[in-house]
């Protein structure tokens, strides 16, 4: 039941983002990548990840997307038109892509841990609670740096957004 | 379920799958990187490689039995959100100064 | 495989209830702002316009499907589809009432029940933009593109101060679980003030509630927030260019967000399925002496019928018959457990959906930049302040 | 906990204040800061001593650990013993009074709040100085002093002598710091620590070196740093320098706290210096020969402040020559007393240049007794004080280190002697010069005002009174209790010489005034070497100062940074841009080309970990 699961969603995730580098219209790549992103919230429940998956689904599906697809209608971006370029890039780039991941997935099979698998329900360390736990104690520091960060990035895109620039 | 298939999967996903998934999407958000040119695309392929970063981060949280490995891509999510509002708020000024999404137009730093 | 049947039946029973719920709470609605207007409202099809609904239903299924020049189909048709599944998900998370046996099957009235429940309505409602704007997209018409970019820059600002606004009574319950705030917020102050958490200390959460029913007006995109829909001012919004069945997903989809968003409110913090007041009190006669109270009133209209409307003469009894039969149902001792609990769960669901149309019969429209501004300037302060105060009182209440 | 750090931590907040808000407030708000500060910490230091009762032993209060880095574990501390209490009052105390005269003498001036927040800053440095429980921390307060003394000396920095002066201070003193920083990289490597109670813990069943061993060497190293704080032999030439500062800070610094540091330093290291004899006699004979040279140059110095700068220097030999003969407790008390009348000497010349609106020079003044009375009088205290006239303050501490020098070596005492005679020919010298005879200056003469005389007659008691303080019997557990025995010849010669220079100077200036430029036409080569300062600035300026200079710009700059450095980076410079000339062809601009180059070099790093195998 668990490898039914993961293969199907990892299936999807990776249909999804294929969709996503195929696509030439930008909210068809938008949509893809939601797709991909709800694919692995269901993968991180597998995992124990409530929370994160909750997050996932909150804040890059349900905000950060949201965000890019506003962005591309209020351009009213357009698929992109063909080039003869890319035939060039493509010999150089394909080759190039699958030995990255080939090296990497060699690489991962070679000194992934022996034995280790994962089992539905045997890590339950990810709930709301413990995350919170972690959140507020061990990693208070960076939790409050990262508020400095959003209110720096509001304010970077409020003085972008102005009409002057 | 039928019981073939039952013994043709392991019962239990090995860890290392989780991770050349994460490989494959990661590689797949650098071929977008690398094949698209609308700059909203690009970005969003650089989304996709977070998104796989935090699959493995997740995953080893669950080997380690650690909840840390959350936290991370907590803060990758915070980091992608904050990168989202200031990268987009830059294309729309691209935009609005250039007229154009075409990375490959974008390539000089003065108008 | 106990379990895949029993879910299965819940499954059923739940779409069912709900969607024909939907379907007339439409009817409802109408009937309402019909009375508060001074209308008979529907009355026609059926007595008392009872079978509107259903007619509702055969005009639009049958009704030509246009689908406009140029529209980028596959997202076209994926957009009523998606709002309408985002909108039914939720539900799958909300408990009902208590755990109950049913013919010796032990099982929680609801689907599920997650420990991440709260966070899970949170999720498919912001989920539920997606069908807004991949509909107005897709529609090929800047009306409608207008009016989605308008809905979810509405939506994703409210999710905010509604977000905030449902953290404050975690705080008290301390847990996301549905089932787990119902069971926090049993019990009674001085054996008469229910432990709700509007009423529960350490900080009573009623303007939590407040910004949370606000916050959720404009989520489902009703008056005084409803500016996605206004068809006067604005031409609609994203389901400007839908008809046919189509359209009709859409409308589903908002008064099944309808429902979900009442039943959240009135589980997060009326105490769920708990009564108003005590048992010993006889808080269990409430909703016989409800549907009796109703019963005779309806024997009452009956009797005074007036010429112009000679069926009442007829339907009215016949209804006072129908709750005379429902107030006896919850004195049978074994559908008694059962029945309480979802009658004050409904009762209260009820209140909240009546107070959306009421609120829809009083109050005027917002204009797009007043709503705005009053997410950022005015509800979200307030949340954030709201969820500090009550944060502080919780720290310093507990230990 | 007796909070300790309060006491330095008062001045800091008054300078503070005064430093970030002084522009802003009024004179009186910058006073209150300036002036309250200062007296809060002198009330805390009263608190503090009152609550510690009689401090046989030291009172170690601990902050934090400051470095902790391999042997190096430094902790920031306070401690009081006795020794630190006499010097904590002597600092609070006349810093107070000081404080107060400031504020009459710097009226009209310009960088009223900058003029006091330095000198709430110089408080909180000496105090922290003084409170210190290990070297490094002293170094700190040390440091600090020696920072605010610049900036003091050079107030007036529009004026170029002024601030000549603040720089030569700061130079020759940070050769005498180079000195102790060396002595406690020593101290560190031979005891492992810095602390006071530790390193004299350790130090204490070692061997006396009367060979010179590591311990003298160390014990050298602090001379040179207390040299050259304390304006000794041969890095004294700062100090008289110093006196283009305003004149509360030559009384306050140059005077009363700062130059007696080094003094402290030695006094507190006395358990480092009874092991290493050597050292200790060169500490007293540098002492001494500091006395002689300058007290002979004070004799024919013109300007009031220069002369009193140069009987500093000579007052502070005579301490380093009650440390250097074991006297540590006498060395102490003379700092003390010494303290009292030459801040008092100090604030009485200031108040003379006050009332003859900035006029320094001797020969422009006379016959002034009836015209500031209140001066006078407080001045004339002084003069006595110093001149070793029983039974004030200056002839007890004085008696006390000549007695002890006689105890030691018989001609220490007797040159000692002669340097008393001299020190008391050159005060009354100013004093005859300044009040007798007629008024030979241009300036309408008037008094002070009350926040000037008075502190000069809190100060004026104090140095007839302040011998009766017992010093050196408080002082007793700090350096054990060994006396020179007391003999009543010995007292009697010296008495004598003060006496013989008083009526001398009386001769001279009184009742003929006529002799002295007979006497020094009569001495000719001599009297112009002793009236140049023995050309001992233009033979640093020849041997140092002048070599050091041509020595770096032709080779340092013109050759090795002109030549070497710039070339080195010129060449890097050209370097950088031929290598860039070729790789700007990878900088297309295009984004998508970057990131193809960024997952070559993941390829690469990847390859190269999956070629390294299974190593982990």
């Amino acid at each position: 039941m668990d490898a039914l699961l993961f293969l199907t969603f990892a299936g999807i995730a990776v249909l999804c983002a294929i969709n996503l580098i195929l696509q030439t219209h930008p909210i068809s790549s938008a949509l893809s990548l939601v797709g991909v992103m709800g694919a692995l919230a269901v993968l991180y429940l597998l995992l124990g990840g409530a929370f994160i998956a909750a997050v996932q689904l909150i804040v890059y599906a349900g905000a950060v997307m949201v965000l890019f697809l506003f962005v591309i209608m209020l351009l009213n971006a357009q698929a992109e038109r063909t080039t003869s370029k890319p035939a060039i890039r493509a010999w150089v780039s394909v080759p190039l892509l699958f030995t990255f991941v080939i090296l990497l997935a060699s690489l991962i099979i070679q000194r992934a841990p022996a034995g280790a698998a994962v089992r539905f329900g045997e890590f339950t360390g990810g709930s709301v609670a413990n995350v919170g736990r972690a959140l507020f104690t061990t990693y208070l520091l960076p939790f409050e740096i990262t508020s400095i960060l959003i209110l720096i990035a509001i304010l970077g895109a409020i003085v972008l957004a102005r009409k002057e620039i | 379920m039928p019981a073939e298939i039952t013994q043709l999967l392991p019962a239990a996903v090995p860890l290392s799958w989780y991770l050349v998934l994460s490989a494959i999407l990661f590689t797949l958000g650098v071929a977008g990187f690398l094949f698209r040119r609308n700059i909203i695309t690009v970005f969003m392929s650089i989304e996709l490689m977070l998104n796989a970063v935090n699959l493995t981060f997740v995953a080893f949280s669950y080997h380690l039995k650690q909840v840390d490995g959350h936290i991370f891509s907590f803060f990758v999510m915070v980091v992608a959100a904050a990168e989202a509002t200031v990268g987009l708020a830059i294309i729309l000024t691209v935009f609005k100064n250039r007229a154009t999404l075409e990375i490959d137009e974008v390539s000089s730093m003065k108008l | 495989m106990n379990f895949y049947i029993v879910t299965l039946i819940k499954t059923g029973l739940v779409a069912a209830v709900l969607l024909t719920f939907c379907a007339y709470l439409v009817w409802i609605e109408r009937k309402v702002l019909a009375h508060i207007q001074l209308r008979p409202g529907p009355y026609r099809v059926g007595p008392h316009g009872l079978l509107q609904p259903l007619s509702d239903l055969i005009k639009l299924v049958t009704k030509e499907g246009v689908i406009p020049a140029n529209v980028n189909m596959f997202y076209y048709l994926l957009a009523p589809f998606l709002s309408v599944a985002l909108a039914l998900v939720s539900i799958a998370v909300i408990p009902f009432g208590p755990v109950v046996e049913v013919f010796g099957v032990k099982t929680q009235m609801g689907l599920t029940d997650l420990d991440i429940g709260v966070l899970v309505v949170l999720a498919m409602s912001s989920l539920g933009v997606y069908g807004m704007v991949i509909g107005g997209w897709a529609s090929n018409s800047k009306y409608s593109l207008m009016g989605s970019l308008r809905s979810s820059a509405q939506m994703v600002s409210y999710e905010l101060p509604m977000a905030l606004a449902i953290v404050a009574p975690l705080l008290l319950v301390n847990t996301l679980s549905f089932r787990e705030i119902v069971a926090a917020q049993e019990g009674f102050y001085f054996g008469v003030l229910p432990k709700w958490n509007i009423f529960a200390g350490p900080l009573p959460q009623a303007f939590s509630f407040l910004l949370f029913m606000i916050a959720a007006f404009a989520e489902t995109n009703r008056v005084p927030f409803d500016l996605p829909e206004a068809e006067t001012e604005l031409v609609a919004g994203f389901h400007t260019e839908y008809s046919s069945t189509m359209f009709a997903a859409f409308f589903t989809a908002e008064y099944a967000s309808i429902t979900t968003i009442c039943c959240v409110a009135s589980l997060l913090f009326l105490g769920g399925w708990h009564p108003l007041w005590p048992a010993e009190y006889g808080s269990d006669f409430a909703p016989v002496a409800l549907f009796l109270g109703a019963a005779l009133i309806l024997f009452f209209h009956g009797a005074q019928a007036v010429k112009a409307r000679m069926w009442d003469r007829f339907t009215f009894p016949a209804f006072g018959v129908v709750m005379l039969g429902l107030a006896g149902l919850f004195l049978v001792p074994f559908l008694k457990p059962l029945l309480v609990p979802l009658f004050w769960f409904a009762a209260k669901t009820g209140l909240l959906i009546f107070v959306f149309i009421w609120i829809r019969g009083t109050l005027p429209r917002f204009r797009y930049d007043q709503l705005m501004r009053f997410a950022w300037l005015t509800l979200f302060p307030a949340a954030v302040v709201n969820l500090l105060v009550t944060g502080l009182a919780v720290a310093l209440t507990t230990n | 906990m007796h909070q300790l750090w309060l006491i330095p931590a008062f001045p800091l907040i008054g300078f503070l204040i005064n430093g970030i808000a002084g522009r802003r407030m009024s004179k009186t708000a910058v006073n209150t800061a300036a002036i309250g500060s200062v007296l809060l910490s002198f009330l805390w230091v009263l608190k503090v001593l009152a609550g510690l009762g009689s401090l046989e032993d030291a009172y170690i209060e601990r902050y934090f650990t400051w470095i902790q880095s391999g042997i190096v574990d430094v902790s920031f501390d306070f401690a009081v013993d006795r020794l630190s209490a006499v010097m904590l009052l002597v600092v609070t105390g006349i810093g107070l009074l000081i404080h107060i005269y400031a504020t009459g003498y710097m009226s009209h001036e310009g960088g009223y709040y900058r003029f006091f927040a330095y000198m709430n800053l110089f408080m909180f440095f000496m105090l922290t100085l003084v409170l210190a429980a290990n070297f490094l921390v002293l170094f700190v307060g040390w440091e600090g002093v020696g920072l605010c003394s610049y900036l003091l000396i050079g107030f007036y920095f529009h004026k170029k002598s002024a601030g000549d002066a603040g720089k030569k201070a700061f130079v020759v003193n940070r050769i005498g710091d180079f000195g102790f920083s060396l002595a406690m990289f020593l101290i560190l490597v031979t005891f492992g620590s810095l602390d006071f109670a530790r390193v004299f813990e350790k130090v204490g069943p070692m061997a006396v070196e009367h060979q010179a061993g590591v311990i003298t060497l160390i014990c050298l190293l602090l001379l040179v740093g207390a040299a050259g704080k304390s304006a000794q032999l041969p890095l004294y030439v700062w100090l008289p320098d110093a006196m283009e500062g305003p004149t509360p800070v030559s009384a306050l610094i140059h005077a009363a706290t700062m130059v007696t540091a080094g003094v402290y330093m030695v006094a507190r290291s006395a358990p480092l210096f009874n092991h290493a004899p050597i050292a200790l006699e060169v500490v007293a004979i540098v002492g001494l020969l500091t006395a002689v040279m300058s007290a002979t140059i004070g004799l024919t110095q013109y300007d009031i402040k220069k002369v009193f700068a140069y009987s500093t220097v000579s007052q502070l030999g005579y301490m380093f020559l009650g440390l250097g003969v074991g006297a540590y407790d006498a060395g102490i008390f003379h700092v003390m007393t010494h303290a009292f009348f030459k801040a008092l000497l100090f604030l009485g010349a200031g108040s003379v240049i006050h009332a003859l609106a900035g006029e320094q020079d001797l020969r422009m003044m006379g016959g002034l007794r009836k015209k500031i009375p209140v001066t006078f009088l407080t001045l004339f205290c002084a003069a006595i004080a110093i001149a070793g006239v029983p039974p004030f303050s200056g002839f007890m501490s004085k008696d006390a280190i000549l007695l002890a020098a006689h105890h030691h070596a018989p001609w220490m005492y007797w040159v000692g002697v002669v340097t008393a005679g001299m020190t008391a020919f050159y005060v009354f010298r100013a004093i005859f010069m300044c009040f007798f005879g007629t008024y030979r200056g241009t300036a309408h003469p008037h008094e002070s005002p009350l926040s000037m005389t008075g502190p000069l007659a809190v100060l004026a008691l104090l140095s007839l009174g302040g011998g009766y303080l017992d010093v050196p019997h408080y002082l007793a557990p700090v350096f054990g209790g060994e006396h020179a025995p007391h003999e009543t010849s010995l007292v009697v010669i010296s008495v004598l010489a003060g006496a013989a220079g008083i009526l001398l100077a009386l001769l001279f200036y009184v009742i003929k005034p006529g002799l002295a430029d007979a006497v020094s036409r009569l001495t000719g080569k001599l009297y112009t070497l002793i009236y140049n300062k023995y050309f001992v600035d233009e033979l640093y300026d020849a041997v140092i100062v002048h070599p050091t200079r041509d020595g770096s710009r032709a080779l340092l700059w013109k050759g090795f940074d002109a030549g070497i450095i710039d070339g080195a980076v010129n060449g890097a410079g050209s370097l950088a841009r031929m290598i860039g000339g070729g790789l700007r062809h990878m900088q297309s601009g295009y984004i998508r080309r970057y990131a193809a180059w960024v997952v070559l070099g993941a390829i690469v790093l990847l390859a190269a970990a999956a070629g390294m195998g299974g190593a982990r």
